[in-house]
């Protein structure tokens, strides 16, 4: 199947089949199958150390899995890491910014790994976007652990990437922060970006998404359309899958 | 040391090393053994 | 061309992020003045045997501060995890080793800079001597070549002041050993064919850590 | 089973080589070359146990490179056998040779390049062991430790030829070259007892740190 074919038919954004993970005798993830179509958006839900993080970090060809297969809009990850790296952006738990710099050097700094060639115009337009123009030339040091979640959602959004991933976004955030950010989300590129993302608030995340997928021990528990549950419901069968650990 | 004197040394030397060298190895088995028996009881226990 | 665009864009970050504070500067500086100070009490050197300590002085505050620096190099990406932003960029991950390598050998040739003039100085010895400054510049090459991934090893270990010292120095031996061979010939004025042996071992050493690191930089930083 | 016949075997052919040594070399020597280094047994040990010594660091090279490729543990274990024994025997190498300079220069240590470039080798691969012991996670020791292993390698060549260079600036011992038959045989079996030492060693350490591998597994499940 070669590279333009599978862009154009390939409905799904991003496929896992079989996706493992082990850190020497410890499984993080045990087979990971997922089936997410282009511009749709997946929440990731899941107690500590289900391996949400884990898994967002192998979509985003950050960690290696230990074996399986992901695509990303049709094409092999592990052979086309350079090409499809251009069409993901992340949002961790770490602002992958330097503190000494600026917000605008980090900015120009990432343009330029990604190779953006009309780097002072995107970073203006990514800096009014997550509204930090007025602080654009102060560092980083400086900034509250909100404004740092917004610069990280910059540095995402830098290069237009179809494709965005989030772990946690709602960490460290007030509810206000987060409407803004979420709406900043879906206002870029109107919603044809393919959004995952791992979250423990499920009012938040129903609000969002089309789809929901519980992780328990790096395994899918449980997955469905978000229209066909409420919140109760997103509830109790959260409770059925992290029930069966306790046990 | 007269000639003969310094090739003894060497030689015992390297012998000496040699042995002492096989002597951890098996001590490193005998404790590896050890290890394993108790691990046999934990396992009829559990 | 992407590439050397991200290599470059690295090790401005590099440049820039440490100009701005100057911590790591302004404490090798010292530090290296002050093994040459330590040098002149501990020898309190007659003039006709400076010329023969001179070059090893030279390098023994050229070694320690270059561990000092890179000891730093890899802190940010390690403190702040930006390392993994880096990785997420549509580059091979040798281009951080590559962009690393450059931030730390402009530092280096800058703490060096500063210190051949004030060796000169204090121990009055002409230092600004073609045949110098290229043993110098070469060894740096061969020197932060392996400083860079022995500090991306060291800074995922627990006592990674400790480690990197005793991974590097005894690896990279071979090159003081030349430098201060070479610098010796050159401070006695002799002319560059005596120190050629010398300049092909320093050379070598510079091509072999520049390429088995590069082809293996990717394991050290992966997950 | 191997490795009982290597060791046994090596252990035979190092009698022999002593008894070829004591007997055979010294009645070569006529009187004025009795000190020159080729004439003198301990020679006979001294350049195997270096052979070996550097053979058990190219293992470590080679299982160095095995481990990334493969990520086995299987050859993590050997490339740490094949270290532990390439550091055993040039402390041999270091011990022999300081005798050997003691008779022959009358000090225990000389700068000669033989002894010095040992030396860094040495330190190089205590250097290996300390970084695997400032290392918790397995997976990512084993990984620095190839990495390690490799870039250590690499560095053998260098440091050997820049010590031999620098000694050539001031000679230490006069080269030695071997003339007489009997000595080459005497020299070949001492590198072949040596090497079946090393072989016979390196697979006893292999099938231990395997055992001592399955029995942490064992008890991290056992425990879990």
């Amino acid at each position: 199947m070669n590279s333009t074919q599978a862009i154009s038919s390939a409905p799904l954004a991003v496929e896992t089949s079989g996706v493992v993970k082990s850190f020497g005798n410890y499984i993080a993830l045990r087979g990971i199958d997922l089936k997410v179509p282009a511009g749709s958006t997946l929440a990731v839900f899941g107690p500590n150390g289900a391996g949400k993080t884990t898994l967002i970090k192998i979509l985003a060809s950050i960690m290696r899995p230990t074996s399986g297969k992901i695509l990303i809009e049709g094409l092999e990850l592990k052979d086309n890491v350079e090409l499809l790296r251009a069409r993901l952006g992340l949002v961790a738990h770490q602002s992958y910014l330097y503190s000494n710099l600026s917000a605008w050097e980090n900015l120009d700094f990432y343009a330029r790994m990604y190779g953006l060639d009309d780097r002072s115009k995107r970073i203006g337009e990514v800096i009014d976007l997550v509204s930090m123009t007025g602080r654009k030339h102060d560092r980083l040091s400086t900034f509250s652990r909100g404004m740092q979640q917004r610069m990280a959602l910059a540095r995402a959004l830098l290069h237009k990437p179809p494709i965005l991933l989030l772990d946690e976004p709602e960490t460290g955030l007030d509810q206000q922060a987060l409407d803004a950010m979420w709406d900043i989300i879906k206002r870029e590129e109107d919603g044809r970006r393919t959004i995952i993302f791992t979250s423990h608030s499920f009012e938040r995340a129903l609000a969002v998404c089309n789809d929901v997928v519980i992780l328990e021990r790096g395994r899918i528990a449980y997955k469905a359309q978000a229209c066909t549950l409420n919140l109760d419901g997103l509830k109790q069968k959260y409770q059925e899958c992290t029930a069966a650990v306790k046990k | 040391m007269d000639n003969a004197g310094y090739i003894v040394t060497a030689f015992g030397v390297v012998w000496i090393g040699l042995f002492i060298y096989l002597f951890v190895l098996v001590q490193r088995e005998k404790a590896l053994r050890k290890e394993i028996a108790a691990l046999k009881e934990d396992m009829k226990k559990a | 061309m992407k590439f050397w665009n991200s290599v470059a864009a690295i090790a401005w970050k590099d440049i820039l992020s440490e100009l701005r504070t100057k911590e790591i500067i302004s404490s090798v500086l010292v530090f290296a003045v002050l093994v040459l100070v330590i040098f002149n009490f501990a020898f309190n050197l007659a003039p006709d045997l400076i010329l023969q300590i001179a070059p090893g002085i030279l390098w023994v505050a050229f070694a320690f501060s270059g561990v000092l620096s890179l000891n730093r190099a890899f802190i940010p990406e390690k403190e702040e995890n930006c390392l993994e932003g880096l990785m997420g960029c549509p580059v091979g991950r040798e281009a951080i080793y590559v962009g690393k390598a450059l931030g730390s050998l402009f530092f280096m040739v800058l703490v060096e800079a500063v210190i051949l003039p004030v060796f000169a100085l204090l121990f009055n010895i002409a230092v600004l001597q073609s045949g110098l400054i290229t043993v110098t510049l070469l060894a740096t090459i061969g020197f932060v070549a392996v400083g860079t991934i022995f500090s991306a090893l060291a800074v995922n270990t627990r006592a990674r002041e400790m480690v990197l010292p005793i991974l590097f120095l005894p690896v990279v031996s071979p090159v003081i050993i030349a430098a201060v061979k070479a610098s010796a010939i050159s401070l006695n004025g002799q002319s560059w064919s005596d120190m050629t042996i010398w300049l092909a071992i320093i050379l070598a050493f510079d091509i072999i850590y520049l390429t088995v690191p590069f082809l293996v930089f990717p394991y050290v930083i992966e997950e | 089973m191997r490795t009982r016949i290597f060791i046994i075997l090596s252990a035979i052919l190092l009698l022999v080589t002593i008894a070829m040594e004591m007997l055979l070399i010294p009645s070569l020597a006529s009187a004025q070359n009795k000190d020159l280094i080729q004439y003198s047994p301990v020679f006979y040990w001294h350049i195997p146990v270096a052979w070996v010594a550097l053979f058990a660091f190219l293992c470590v090279f080679i299982a160095s490179i095995a481990y990334l490729w493969k990520r086995t543990p299987f050859w993590d274990i050997v490339a740490t056998t094949s270290a532990e024994l390439g550091v055993v025997f040039t402390t041999f190498f270091l011990l022999t040779g300081s005798i050997w300079a003691k008779f022959a220069w009358g000090t225990w240590w000389a700068w000669d390049a033989r002894l010095t470039s040992s030396l860094v080798l040495w330190i190089i691969y205590i250097a290996y062991f300390l970084l695997r012991t400032y290392i918790s996670n397995p997976e990512q020791r084993a990984r620095f430790a190839a990495v390690f292993g490799i870039l250590g390698f690499v560095d053998v060549p260098i440091v050997i030829l820049t010590l031999f260079v620098s000694n050539q600036m001031h000679p230490g011992d006069a080269a030695f070259h071997l003339d007489k038959p009997q000595m080459i045989i005497t020299l070949v079996t001492g590198v072949v007892a040596f090497t079946l030492l090393y072989l016979g060693l390196l697979f006893f350490g292999i099938h231990l740190r395997e055992d001592a591998y399955e029995v942490s597994k064992l008890k991290e499940t056992d425990g879990g």
